[in-house]
């Protein structure tokens, strides 16, 4: 996994490439094969071989995108690589973690690479100021998440998940008010890494600032994985106590259903809608989040992977088109119908499935959050989110408005055949997911 | 948290300090404008749960705790290497450390 | 039994009778193009053809039997069935002959008259098509079917008054015929649920059965009846839906005699005579019938006095005469009513077709300033026409006086008061009728020298259909031969089967005794001379000129313009409904209704825009805003 | 397995077409569409002898959450599948002589709307029902918005905004039933036999009823109808008005009526008084309408209102009425529409003023529109009259005075409709030197077939109730 070593640079894209696909299959392989590592430092369950799987999928995708995004920075695209690629282990971490010491070493192995990575446009003043507020902001984070860890050690003398579990199962009614403040400071940790309101201040900022490419791949993985590591917090390690972080979820959720929605509306940059579309999601899966007593890590798993997929199809043909306009506003795809019909009805497409309309796997997906939602009886938060997704219609077609309504503009997209596979590869995917979902529905 | 301190044992007094250490800290970050100095501030708040941390440990009786303040430590290094750097390529840009001024993105 | 096999041999024909019209009506439309002048030969033709059947089936319809059969089932749903079927009696069979026979009479007649008209061909289509749905109408054996045709003569009358569609007044008035006539047929189709809804069918026979089963005069038959009446006063022009008759003259000639002869206005009085039964049980609604009749008679009798154009006159006199005829309904004299509808038919066609002849010599003017002395140009018309006129006033021997007079007789008998006002509104009819004859055939010509050259008799194909209907206007009259005269009414018993069922509801008709009938009979005659013997001193021996529209003051202005009810109607009902729908539109649709989801959409949008200031771009007020958050949380969740 | 057949046909080439360009997808999706509506006549004979049995298709499709595709065929679900393959070629037909730029993508979607539209035809579970109504948005939005008229971005985006709230709305219910129902089934035949409990149904009602009522329309939630049918290009109007508007009158029959029938009884009074009032307030906006495609689509408000009036009455004349009146209407506004579109596309002139004298030009255009005419005032043996009258009727056997009420439009209809036809058709030509060819083939061809619909209808109603009587019998118990 270590494969930035190698300084051939031209190669090195390719052979992360072919490491990432091996990986992948080893991943795999590892199903249904239920051991821990590290004296139980590291678990590997479906649960995390199914995320990771996912995780290095999405990372296959951008290093394929990444080659012609980085086509003229040849100098350091090593290190961009080798960082990208210690997102993707610090993401591995999250999904796997058996231990808060892993968990905490896992967000922030992510998140340090991503600081830098947000920040690695040098020279342009966005992409830094982007890069310190995200630091800026995470580490604050990350503090308020080793204070609740020291407190729930404090409070059950140990990092081991399962020992927590069953402390808490031992002593029901008199847990020590450590507990909970710690695990209350926890999820308030975990909230902000995945941008709930209202802790989300730093993402639309970061978003938009960073390089399209790092902001494709935070939305996505990042994302993914940090909600993978909430809910199986959530679902397993405070299981017993998790009524007492209910109400703050709940409220969280609705919050960001409704920041979210609303705040995109007004955008006019591409990427900064994105993050706020990246909000609203956030809003969705926050409905799992809360049902997850209920174990519902199928829809959790079948609506990342739908977010993902559309999220990145609109980034494949965004790319290339801002680089093209030399800007990052909604306009740059102005009259895209006319000059390239394909890619308008492709990015239509993203947009659609990021909407949630059917036949495309976001559908299928908010469906299935929805029914998980009532069934753990949260009928106001679902109804919220049904008005929300209402307001989401909005946003997503102004784009589609702009490529087909607006007049032309001169800009003109090349399209490079990495883009088009991804492209394809994602609408592909989502497309046939959300005609035959039954493999991921029922993955667990 | 009060209650938890009425309730018995020295290491309240520990659990106290930090307590209070992290605030101070977070108090830093919310009233500073000055990039360094907030992240200074950061570093408090980390301390303080370092010491929380091996408080705790040494109560429980595992070194469990002391352990973690390693990998804390580790991070916190990392992490202020990181943000320094950005401040660098920052104060190379525009000059200033003041964070106010960083605020092109918005809205 | 023989009966039986005489009846199913006639199902055939009677089955037939009815499409040869709408043959002659697909043949002329579709062919038009190619047939040009042979197409009004073709429609006559087809006319005939139904005419012979039907005068077939006249002489062969067995004794009181009739003839009653389904073709096939129209609507048929849950338990209601609605076929579509033929019912040939006595009553429909002189409405056949009348419609057929005087139907047949104007194509020829359009023949000539339309002969220079570029819309020839569609003209007769159109014919065809109106004299198939008035066939449709009268042999129908149910309401629904008979609806059919109520609004099929809508329609062809909304054709045949645009038929030059040209000029907008002429549209205007075809469109204000058919909209009228669509209020009436809403009381019509109100009428149609109520008997389908508590009789369970709409065909005559289940009708009257499932009627007669109730008391008489109970509130369900009169609202029936009353809802029919409505569709009545719309198609047979009775006040208030009267107006679009008059209109109606924007039409070629031919098409106002077929409307007030042969067809569309007696379908009024045709289909109350059919529900006799229903009426009879109803004796509030057969007042109600009386009066309005009653009423229109006058009314429209004393505008037609005030009128300078032919057409218009002949128009409100038809008005005048329906009013008589639903009077003589409203009595229960159904019978009588008939009789005058077949008679009326006669010299009114006559005088239809003799005011187009006479249009057709004056070269298209209508205005009877402008004629006179026409005598002696066009003989043929001014004999005819005259004896028309008489029929109409009711001057011994001719058709208008047996049939009026029986319904005199009626009213006397039973109703003094509508006796009188009866008398009074044929009184005036001679003398308006007289005035107009006066002024267009006597005295000197007025009109302008080339119209004088203009002059001349019309064609035969136009002479010819006037001279038969003056033979029967000046006989029909004998059909119906009032007792005194020694004779058997052959009309009142040839009808007499089909209104067997009414009888016994309407108690026994008053005979009056047979001096009185000649004293009746005599004030009639009276009254007619001396209203006519007025006409002629004032516009022979003064020879006076109804003045021009600008001299035309006070009262007279009123009557001159038809007491300004088209004025009314416009001002309460046609303006409002403009403006109220403009205000719908701009106001509710657009203002209120569509606003609210605008303002939803935009209020929306708004809370977006504003909470967007939020995300200020200054990372410490973001970790404010973070703590902040937190605590509110952190309280939430203590508190609750 | 037939079910499928009606679902591929369309689908499959939708997605052929947009290889082909120019007139070859013209063409192709003429053949494709006439090829569907064979397999519909064959369908139908099928449904006659063996009845649903050769349309049942249920096969899961997920296991959590539980969810099934169930096609499946009855009468009224045989009805809707004929006219909207009856439709469809006329629709594609009468585009004939106009030049679409990219036509190949326009008749892709057009092709795939038919797909969507059977879909929600036979789809006998909610879950499966819901996507191809969503789907069938889909086509029809950027029908309407990529060869729409002037502001047709905003317009459209109301439309679709508007419509998919519904839906969503829509979605919850069948949601919250999902959760409701013991088998955690969407299926029609569980919802039906067990409905979810009252005391909700007061609710769901209302879920479900405005989804439809924003789809029909039903006053007040119109106001999107009249902007879109004037914006989107006359054959999306035409798939609108004609076909997908009767997805909500339908979906009141399949759905509303069986699963919340509590919500129904409920509501009944309220909505068959919003239904009626509906009726005379659009009939009266008609007659001062300017535009022409507004006035017909103020005109369709009207009678939709009488039909979804005849569905509320809920007996057996309202509800038969209604289908036939679906059936009739569907094809009458397609005629109506056409007519319009020829209007606009010799005179360039969008408004009822301003025009007249064409029948001295065109005068067999001048022919065939009054036949549109006179069947959409219900003129008796015409299809519109059946509908009507049974409609009146059944609004009648529920009360006397919204009978009456909305027997209005039987005066009203005829206002506005002479109105327009004096104004537009009749009088002396007001546009010096306009040039007004008459009917082409396609044209012709096409309103020959209303025109022979109409009177077959009007005189031989029996097909379409026969094939729906058994339906509405079980459903009106």
């Amino acid at each position: 996994m270590l494969a930035e070593i190698f300084n051939l640079r031209k190669l090195i894209v390719p052979i992360l490439v072919i490491g990432l696909a091996v990986i992948f299959g080893l991943n795999l392989n590892d199903w249904n094969s239920n051991q821990a590592f590290f004296n139980n430092m590291l678990r590997v369950d479906n649960f995390s071989v199914a995320f990771s799987g996912l995780a290095i999928f999405v990372t296959l995708l951008v290093f394929i995108l990444s080659t012609d995004f980085y086509a003229n920075e040849q100098a350091h695209i090593s290190d961009y690589m080798s960082i990208l690629t210690f997102i993707l282990v610090g993401a591995l971490m999250m999904f796997s973690f058996a231990n808060l010491t892993m968990l905490f070493l896992g967000i922030e192995t992510l998140s340090i690479a991503l600081y830098i990575m947000a920040g690695s446009k040098r020279f342009d003043v966005r992409s830094n100021e982007a890069g310190f507020k995200y630091f800026l902001l995470g580490s604050f984070a990350s503090a308020f998440l080793l204070f609740g860890i020291a407190l729930i050690f404090g409070a059950t003398g140990t990092f081991d998940l399962n020992k927590i579990a069953d402390y808490t199962l031992q002593n029901q009614g008199n847990i020590s008010p450590l507990f909970y403040t710690g695990m209350v400071m926890m999820v308030f940790a975990m909230l902000f890494k995945v941008s709930a309101a209202p802790f989300h201040f730093w993402a639309p900022d970061v978003y938009e600032g960073a390089p399209s490419l790092v902001t494709a791949y935070m939305s996505t993985l990042v994302k993914i994985a940090a909600f993978a590591a909430f809910y199986k917090l959530m679902s397993a390690t405070f299981f017993y106590t998790f009524d007492k972080a209910e109400l703050i979820l709940n409220v969280a959720a609705i919050l960001t259903l409704a920041v979210g929605n609303l705040m995109a509306l007004a955008q006019t940059n591409f990427k900064r809608l994105l993050a706020y579309s990246g909000i609203s999601h956030a809003g969705y899966m926050m409905l799992l989040i809360l049902s997850a007593k209920d174990q519902t890590a199928g829809a959790l798993f079948y609506y990342s992977l739908a977010y993902a997929l559309s999220t990145l199809a609109a980034f494949a043909i965004a790319i290339p088109i801002f680089k093209a306009a030399k800007s990052e506003e909604i306009d740059s795809f102005n009259g895209l119908a006319k000059k390239n019909p394909l890619a308008a009805a492709a990015m239509s497409m993203a947009m659609l499935g990021l909407a949630g309309i059917p036949p495309f796997a976001g559908f299928l997906g908010k469906y299935y959050i929805f029914t998980e939602a009532l069934h753990s009886d949260y009928f106001k938060t679902t109804l919220v989110a049904i008005f929300a997704s209402m307001i989401g219609v909005y946003y997503y077609f102004k784009v589609i408005i702009a490529m087909y309504g607006k007049p032309e503009n001169e800009v003109k997209m090349e399209n490079s055949i990495n883009y088009q596979l991804v492209l394809w590869v994602c609408l592909g995917l989502s497309l046939f997911f959300g005609l035959y979902p039954a493999p991921i529905l029922n993955i667990f | 948290m009060n209650t938890a301190i009425e309730q018995a044992n020295p290491q309240n007094w520990y659990l106290l300090l930090s307590t209070v250490l992290f605030s101070i800290g977070v108090m830093g970050v919310l009233m500073r404008r000055n990039a360094l100095i907030i992240l200074m501030c950061v570093e408090l708040m980390l301390n303080s749960v370092n010491l929380l941390l091996v408080s705790f440990s040494a109560y429980a009786g595992n070194t469990d705790g002391q352990v973690f303040v390693f990998f804390i430590m580790v991070v916190a290094a990392a992490e202020v290497a990181v943000g320094l750097a950005l401040l660098v390529s920052i104060y190379r840009n525009i000059g200033t450390t003041d964070i106010d001024v960083l605020s092109k993105l918005k809205w | 039994m023989d009966n039986f096999l005489a009846l199913t041999n006639l199902i055939q024909p009677a089955s037939l009778l009815a499409l040869f019209p709408l043959l002659g009506f697909f043949v002329t439309a579709l062919f038009g193009k190619s047939l040009k002048h042979a197409a009004g030969w073709i429609a006559s033709g087809m006319i005939l053809i139904s005419f012979s059947i039907s005068l077939y089936l006249f002489l062969n319809l067995p004794g009181e039997a009739s003839l009653n059969f389904n073709l096939f089932d129209w609507i048929k749903w849950g338990s209601v069935n609605l076929s579509f079927g033929i019912l040939i009696d006595h009553l429909s069979l002189i409405m056949l002959l009348v419609v057929t026979g005087i139907g047949f009479l104007i194509h020829i007649y359009s023949i000539g008259y339309m002969h220079h008209d570029e819309g020839f061909t569609r003209f007769f289509s159109y014919l065809n098509l109106f004299i198939f749905f008035m066939l449709v109408l009268v042999m129908a054996n149910s309401y629904l079917v008979m609806f059919i045709g109520w609004e099929g003569v809508g329609l062809c009358s909304y054709l045949l008054i645009g038929f030059w569609f040209k000029n907008d007044a002429y549209n205007d008035a075809a469109k204000k015929a058919f909209i009228m006539n669509r209020i009436g047929d809403l009381g019509f189709l109100m009428g149609m649920f109520l008997m389908l809804f508590h009789f369970g069918g709409l065909d005559y026979t289940t009708v009257n059965t499932a009627a007669q089963a109730l008391p008489m005069g109970n509130e369900l038959i009169v609202s029936i009846t009353l809802f029919l009446f409505i569709g009545a006063m719309g198609k047979s022009a009775q006040l208030p839906l009267y107006t679009w008759l008059p209109d109606a003259m924007a039409g070629p000639t031919p098409v106002s005699a077929l409307i007030h002869a042969a067809t569309m206005v007696t379908a009024g009085i045709y289909m109350i005579a059919r529900s006799n039964i229903l009426y009879a049980m109803a004796p509030f609604t057969m007042e109600v019938v009386m009066w309005v009749g009653v009423a229109t008679s006058i009314f429209a009798a004393i505008i037609g006095m005030k009128q300078n154009d032919i057409k218009k006159v002949l128009a409100y006199s038809t008005v005048s005469q329906l009013g008589l005829m639903f009077a003589a309904l409203g009595m229960g004299a159904f019978a009588s009513g008939m009789f005058h509808v077949v008679t009326h038919a006669f010299f009114k066609a006559l005088l239809f077709l003799g005011a187009g002849s006479v249009i057709h010599a004056m070269g298209g003017a209508q205005d009877i300033r402008q004629m006179g002395g026409l005598a002696k140009y066009i003989k043929i018309t001014w004999f005819t026409f005259l004896i028309a006129t008489l029929a109409i006033s009711g001057i011994f021997p001719f058709a208008g006086f047996f049939s009026k007079d029986e319904i005199l007789a009626v009213a006397f008998a039973s109703h003094k008061e509508v006796w009188i006002l009866l008398s009074v509104s044929s009184m005036i009819t001679a003398f308006y009728m007289f005035r107009l004859f006066f002024l267009t055939f006597n005295t000197s010509f007025r009109g302008t020298e080339e119209q004088k050259h203009h002059l001349h008799e019309s064609p035969i194909t136009m002479t010819l259909p006037l001279s038969i209907l003056a033979v029967f206007a000046a006989l029909a009259g004998f059909w119906g031969m009032p007792a005194v005269f020694g004779q058997t009414h052959f009309f009142a018993t040839y009808l007499a089967p089909v209104f067997e069922g009414s009888k016994q509801y309407l108690g026994e008709a008053h005979e009056a005794s047979h001096d009185t009938e000649w004293m009746l009979m005599g004030i009639a005659t009276v009254a007619a001379i001396i209203s006519i013997a007025v006409a002629y001193a004032l516009y022979i021996s003064k020879k006076w000129l109804p003045e021009t529209d600008e001299e035309t003051t006070g009262l007279a202005k009123w009557v001159a313009n038809k007491f300004y009810i088209d004025e009314l109607y416009d001002a309460i009902i046609v303006k409002p409904l403009l403006v109220i729908s403009d205000i719908f539109f701009v106001l509710i649709d657009k203002l209120i209704l569509d606003l609210i989801v605008m303002a939803t959409a935009w209020i929306v949008g708004f809370t977006g825009r504003t909470i967007r200031l939020v995300q200020t771009g200054n990372a410490g007020f973001y970790i404010f805003a973070m703590v902040i958050g937190m605590m509110v949380l952190m309280f939430f969740q203590l508190v609750y | 397995m037939l079910s499928l057949t009606l679902l591929s046909i369309p689908l499959a080439a939708s997605l052929l077409l947009l290889f082909t360009r120019g007139g070859l997808s013209r063409n192709l999706a003429l053949v494709f569409t006439l090829v569907q509506l064979g397999v519909t006549a064959y369908a139908y004979t099928v449904f006659n002898a063996a009845g649903a049995a050769p349309f049942d298709f249920l096969r899961n499709w997920s296991a959590k959450p539980f969810l099934n595709v169930h096609f499946s065929m009855d009468g009224i679900s045989m009805l809707m599948i004929i006219l909207s393959n009856l439709l469809l070629p006329l629709i594609v037909l009468s585009g004939y002589n106009r030049n679409i730029e990219r036509p190949h993508i326009f008749y892709s979607l057009m092709l795939f709307m038919q797909f969507a539209l059977n879909g929600v035809f036979i789809a006998f579970d909610g879950f499966i029902y819901y996507i191809f109504w969503e789907l069938a948005l889909i086509p029809i939005y950027f029908i309407s918005f990529n060869w729409g008229g002037e502001n047709r971005a905003q317009v459209t985006l109301k439309f679709f905004i508007y419509t998919l709230a519904g839906s969503l709305l829509m979605l919850f219910g069948f949601l919250f039933l999902y959760n409701g129902s013991p088998a955690h089934s969407l299926d029609w035949m569980s919802l039906k036999s067990n409905p979810s409990c009252s005391c909700n149904q007061s609710w769901l009602f209302w879920l479900f009823f405005i989804a439809f009522a924003i789809k029909i329309p039903i006053v007040p939630f119109h106001t999107w109808q009249p902007d879109t049918y004037k914006a989107a290009p006359t054959q999306g109007t035409m798939l609108l008005s004609g076909i997908m508007l009767k997805m909500g009158t339908y979906s009141l029959i399949r759905w509303l009526i069986p699963i919340v029938p509590a919500g129904f009884a409920e509501w009944q009074p309220l909505v068959i008084s919003i239904s009626v009032a509906g009726i005379v307030y659009a009939s009266i906006i008609a007659i001062m309408q300017r535009d022409l495609k507004r006035l017909f689509a103020y005109s369709s408000i009207a009678h939709v209102g009488l039909i979804s009036a005849g569905i509320f009455a809920m007996n057996l004349s309202g509800m038969q009425g209604s289908l036939v009146q679906m059936f009739s209407h569907g094809i009458n506004v397609v005629g109506l529409f056409l007519c319009a579109d020829i209007i606009f596309n010799r005179t360039q002139n969008p408004n009822v003023e301003g025009i007249g004298g064409i029948r001295l030009v065109a005068p067999q255009f001048a022919t065939w529109f009054m036949v549109v005419v006179l069947a959409s005032v219900a003129l008796p043996l015409t299809n519109g009259f059946v509908g009507e009258f049974m409609l009146l009727f059944g609004v009648y056997q529920y009360n006397t005075w919204l009978s009456f009420f909305a027997g209005l439009t039987v005066i009203l209809g005829a206002v506005y409709m002479l109105r327009m036809y004096q104004k537009v058709v009749l009088g002396k030509p007001m546009m010096e030197n306009m040039v007004f060819p008459d009917l082409y083939w396609n044209e012709k061809l096409v309103l020959i077939t209303i025109a022979v619909l109409i009177f077959v209808l009007g005189v031989y109603p029996s097909p379409i109730i026969e094939l729906t009587e058994p339906v509405l019998k079980t459903l009106t118990k």
